[in-house]
């Protein structure tokens, strides 16, 4: 236990290099996510059927494959054909995964917002990209916000993986300092609470935007 | 006395959902300045002939005559025709993430291109007509039912519509705020605005209406000046629906 | 050899004497991803460091049962008792001694520093600064933290070699042998110069000298006869077996 | 193409050996998960405070960590204190893993079981144990049938995990066929094509037992 | 004439939801035979006195004595109160992964351990009692509401209870339905059940009642037999109540 602790003091700085380039990656990936996320789920809504099965396909590929699979065909797979570094296989790779599952938050949270609110637009003479970006969309994400933070904190998690093409993120250093000193456990626990940390933390932020938001509802 | 201005004309008007047979050779006319009420049971087509007249529906045949115009959704921007006829819902479908005002404005502006300045203005002179003149920066939720509704009229005005459709605009209401929407309608009407409403609320009817429409099961069974209708109906069904809402 | 060993290889003792994870097998770990000491064929790892493990099973009358593992897990692995040996390349450090016992080397190599072709990377000079990926848990990261801070780690060499010639790293710290192997595979590198030599020891559980005896001899004997030798020249086309003048210090 | 297509039929005895530990590891974790779901399910509904914290406590934590920090935290971590073979560490990770979301699954679908059905059997002198075995829980399970077969198609994909301590399943296969051939953009095609058709064929039965369930509704 | 046996007494029964007092100072008698009908506005408090008599409900303070007993949740097995007692709700709450027959001889073997031959024999004569003599072996879902009901009478008679508690049986159901389930009830009265029933049939309370409870705001106004309670009543309350359902 005392061990623990001198190893949890001990190796702060190395571990909050780490904690740093998981929240880069992170949020990057989430951000990307959220604008593949938004494309993909107009595409479902537009009616048109090829868009759709385009779409149904993306989100059929991701849901039907380990996001390690996705990483590793993008640093390592495709890179005969398209160098990509480390940092951006990741990010893109985590994001590709996310997007599948932020078009169906968006698109649920697009179809949530009342036929009415669509109707009334329209009666007012607003074209559909009118209504849809200044009615519909801003209603959308609010509505998303929880789902969508949710996603973040599966995100948060799931950056864990980009320590395997060689990005010393915090799981990858508890990983690379547990097996130099051949003395895993400490490591180990103390990346665990790193993550319970930034989760519960962004647990809470998220809550808090929700009841910020909704504010005007 | 001159020829009144026809603002709207349907004609053999038929309109199905799928199998759904919904609305069987409509005919209607709404002259400049009418106030035209539409009653009949519910499910008898009455939403769906209004929201055919305001393109929300596409009809599958016959034809729909606005302000002279024949509109047919395959050549004609919709987008301009919708502008031209505003339209108040039973549920108000208020934007519940902009306040009154920004309800009021975001047509006007993000539509007709209208300056911000100018689009204020005009909007804090429909709510004030409306009676909401302390209300411009709340949000819909803090708001009644009744005052929702009369948002909903002012932004419907906001666009200068021509004409207005109303689709049972009282029913969502408490029974003491259906008044208060009433009062702002019978005034709109006294204004000359050309109205088409759908409404069980016969005093209304009564008052107000220039014309009373009854339909049943898609069809027109019968129409006239509201004394005939309530007092001398000549239809036995239009006897039957009377008798059983008043 | 001493004759007490040579009785343990005439398999006068038995297995009990070792302490073994499965009575009867002889359990060795190995990366699995270090071509030409070990990789896969189909679902066998198969390489030099398998055929030493077999042989040496073989000599001391137990069956092999070679283990594929993460290569940064097999060193607590052996301590920890989940393999009774590791026949993995290992070389010998102070640190990995803390944990386990090494047997007499039973190859030589030495540490190389991989680069892309045209690379101007010519001493250990140019290396400074420079982006170096090794593989996880093994001897090449001390030696990359002599010159930078940014040490990608992978899981395997291979890996770290196969990412060199896509062009994500400036340079890999991998062995001699494995390098070449991968150039004979058609990946484009090229080696730019050695960090030494090194030896490379079979790695034993502490608390198991029986064994780690019996596996000296047992190497001893296949250096005598020439054994070790020809394993060395049938997988990897050079004899490293002997030790070169100047080992790494 | 040619190449991906030689590569893929040539491959088939590897990847299938691969398939069957990917099968064996996502069924067995999926087993044990339901026994720790049903567990803390039962403690989160127990009306027993302690308890219920000790439930929030579990679910609390595996969601707070990544996936890969639990199963190395078994394999490697408590390898000093408690040997646990490759397949058990990476199947009771699983499990541990699943485990939470399980148990929020049962727990929502027990609580969806109309308390009307609770009243009619304790008004027949059904004590409460009873009550839950027999007219609750096979209920419950019935309504879980969805999204326990979501949840084993997550697991599946989670399994490709295991590779990272050694276990050559699919994705370790494809992984190491990859590295050791220097050409691993057709391995990786062939993997997700393994993992598309076992999501899809379960989804097809998941399904279809749905179906079968609903027949008494 | 002997003096009839008591089935039921409450006394000066409390009962309230966190700040909202519901039941105030309840006293009611029901004797061996009775069939007591409850009749109240929405809200008044009737199901949850009848779920109180069935301890779904925990009381605040008073005294609910059960033939004879008084029974107290901490010193009671309720589970075998509960069995003596059987109640019927409104949403019939049958169990849907169970057939009908399923439905009825759960209990019986699950609780009272009767082997399931016995169960299987007694279940199909209460079936065949209440008319579902061709459903043994149908599933709920596939039922009728009426049906549903019948078999929910069924399922609580199985346990042999000694009274009967009915909680508006009849108001989800289709009009159509109503009568075949009032008729099982009006049998089982008739054949010298013990019941309370909470309705709004007062059909049903005139005919087949032998006292009527007329219960307003957690409260029992006034009692009597029914045609006291319903041709003259004494209260103000009662005769408005009347008024609003006749
Ligand atoms: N989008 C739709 N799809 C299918 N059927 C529809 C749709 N909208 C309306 N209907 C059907 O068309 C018929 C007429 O509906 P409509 O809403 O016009 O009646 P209404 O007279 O307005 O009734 P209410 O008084 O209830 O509003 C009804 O049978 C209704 O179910
Ligand atoms: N579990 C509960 N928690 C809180 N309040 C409750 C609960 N059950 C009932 N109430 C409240 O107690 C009061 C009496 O309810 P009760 O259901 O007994 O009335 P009722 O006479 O049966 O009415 P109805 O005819 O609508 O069934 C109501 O105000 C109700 O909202
Ligand atoms: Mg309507
Ligand atoms: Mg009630």
């Amino acid at each position: 236990m005392g061990e623990f602790f001198d190893i949890f003091i001990g190796s702060t700085d190395v571990f909050f290099q780490g904690l740093w380039l998981t929240l880069r990656l992170s949020v990057v990936s989430l951000l990307i996510a959220i604008v593949i996320g938004l494309f993909f789920a107009m595409l479902k809504i537009s009616r048109i059927k090829i868009l759709e099965i385009i779409a149904d396909l993306y989100i059929w590929v991701v849901r039907g494959t380990p996001l390690i699979v996705q990483i590793f065909i993008l640093y390592y797979g495709l890179a005969s054909i398209w160098l990509i570094p480390e940092f951006w296989a990741a990010s893109i790779g985590l994001a590709f995964h996310s997007g599948a599952y932020i078009a169906e938050i968006i698109r649920g949270s697009i179809q949530s917002i009342a036929k009415g609110q669509n109707e009334a637009a329209r009666s007012l003479g607003m074209n559909r990209r009118l209504t849809m970006r200044r009615i519909v969309l801003p209603q959308a994400f609010r509505r998303a916000v929880p789902a969508l933070g949710n996603q973040f904190i599966i995100g948060i998690k799931d950056s864990s993986l980009a320590s395997f093409i060689g990005l010393q993120e915090l799981f990858g250093v508890s990983n690379t300092m547990g097996s130099n000193s051949f003395n895993y456990l400490p490591y180990f626990f103390t990346v665990a609470i790193y993550y319970l940390v930034i989760v519960l933390v962004l647990t809470v932020a998220v809550n808090q935007l929700e009841k910020k938001l909704a504010v005007s509802d | 006395m001159t020829k009144p201005r026809e603002m709207i004309r349907v004609e053999k008007l038929n309109k199905s959902f799928g199998d759904l047979h919904v609305l069987y050779d409509i005919d209607l006319k709404v002259n400049e300045s009418d106030v035209v009420v539409l009653i009949g049971a519910s499910g008898s087509g009455k939403s769906t002939l209004l929201r055919c007249l305001n393109f929300l529906e596409f009809k599958d045949d016959g034809k729909i005559v606005i302000e002279g115009e024949q509109v047919e959704a395959a050549t004609h921007d919709l987008n301009k025709v919708r502008a031209k006829v505003g339209m108040v819902f039973q549920h108000f479908n208020l934007f519940p993430h902009k306040t009154v005002l920004g309800n009021v404005i975001e047509a006007p502006i993000q539509v007709k291109g209208m300056s911000k300045k100018e689009a204020v203005k005009e909007g804090k002179r429909l709510l004030d007509k409306v009676g909401l003149g302390d209300k411009y920066d709340i949000y819909p939720s803090r708001l009644s039912g009744g005052q929702k509704q009369r948002v909903a009229i002012a932004r419907a005005l906001a666009m200068q519509p021509d004409i207005m459709l109303f689709d049972e605009p009282t029913s969502a209401l408490d029974p003491e705020l259906v008044g208060e929407v009433l009062e702002t309608m019978k005034e709109l009407g006294e204004e000359g605005m050309t109205m088409v409403v759908v409404t069980h609320e016969m005093g209304f009817a009564r008052e107000v209406g220039d014309w009373v429409v009854y339909m049943n099961e898609g069809r027109i069974v019968e129409e006239g000046q509201p004394d005939h209708i309530f007092d001398h109906p000549k239809e036995e069904r239009t006897k039957a629906f009377l008798n059983s809402i008043l | 050899a001493g004759d007490d060993t040579a009785t343990d290889l005439n398999g006068d003792s038995t297995d009990e004497d070792f302490h073994l994870v499965e009575s009867g097998k002889l359990t060795f770990a190995a990366s699995g991803e270090f071509k030409p000491f070990s990789y896969m064929e189909g679902t066998d790892m198969v390489g030099y460091d398998i055929a030493v493990g077999e042989a040496i099973a073989e000599k001391l009358g137990l069956e092999p049962n070679p283990k594929k593992a993460v290569f940064s897990g097999i060193v607590t692995g052996v301590s920890e008792g989940r393999y009774d040996i590791a026949v993995a390349s290992h070389t010998i450090t102070e640190e990995r001694l803390e944990q386990v016992d090494f047997t007499e080397p039973y190859y030589y190599s030495g540490p190389v520093v991989w680069v892309q072709p045209g690379s101007d990377i010519e001493t250990e000079a140019d290396l400074e600064g420079l982006k170096i990926a090794v593989a996880r848990g093994t001897t090449y990261i001390a030696m990359a933290e002599e010159y930078t801070d940014d040490i990608p780690q992978l899981d395997s060499d291979v890996v770290a070699l196969q990412s060199l010639a896509n062009g994500n790293y400036d340079a890999v710290i991998t062995d001699d042998v494995t390098g070449n192997a991968a150039i004979d595979n058609g990946l484009e590198i090229e080696e730019a110069f050695y960090l030494g030599v090194s030896e490379q020891g079979i790695a034993v559980r502490k608390d198991n000298p029986e064994l780690t005896q019996a596996i000296n001899a047992a190497l001893e004997e296949m250096k005598a006869s020439g054994e070790l030798e020809a394993l060395a020249q049938e997988w990897i086309g050079v004899d490293i077996t002997v030790e070169p003048e100047d080992t790494i210090e």
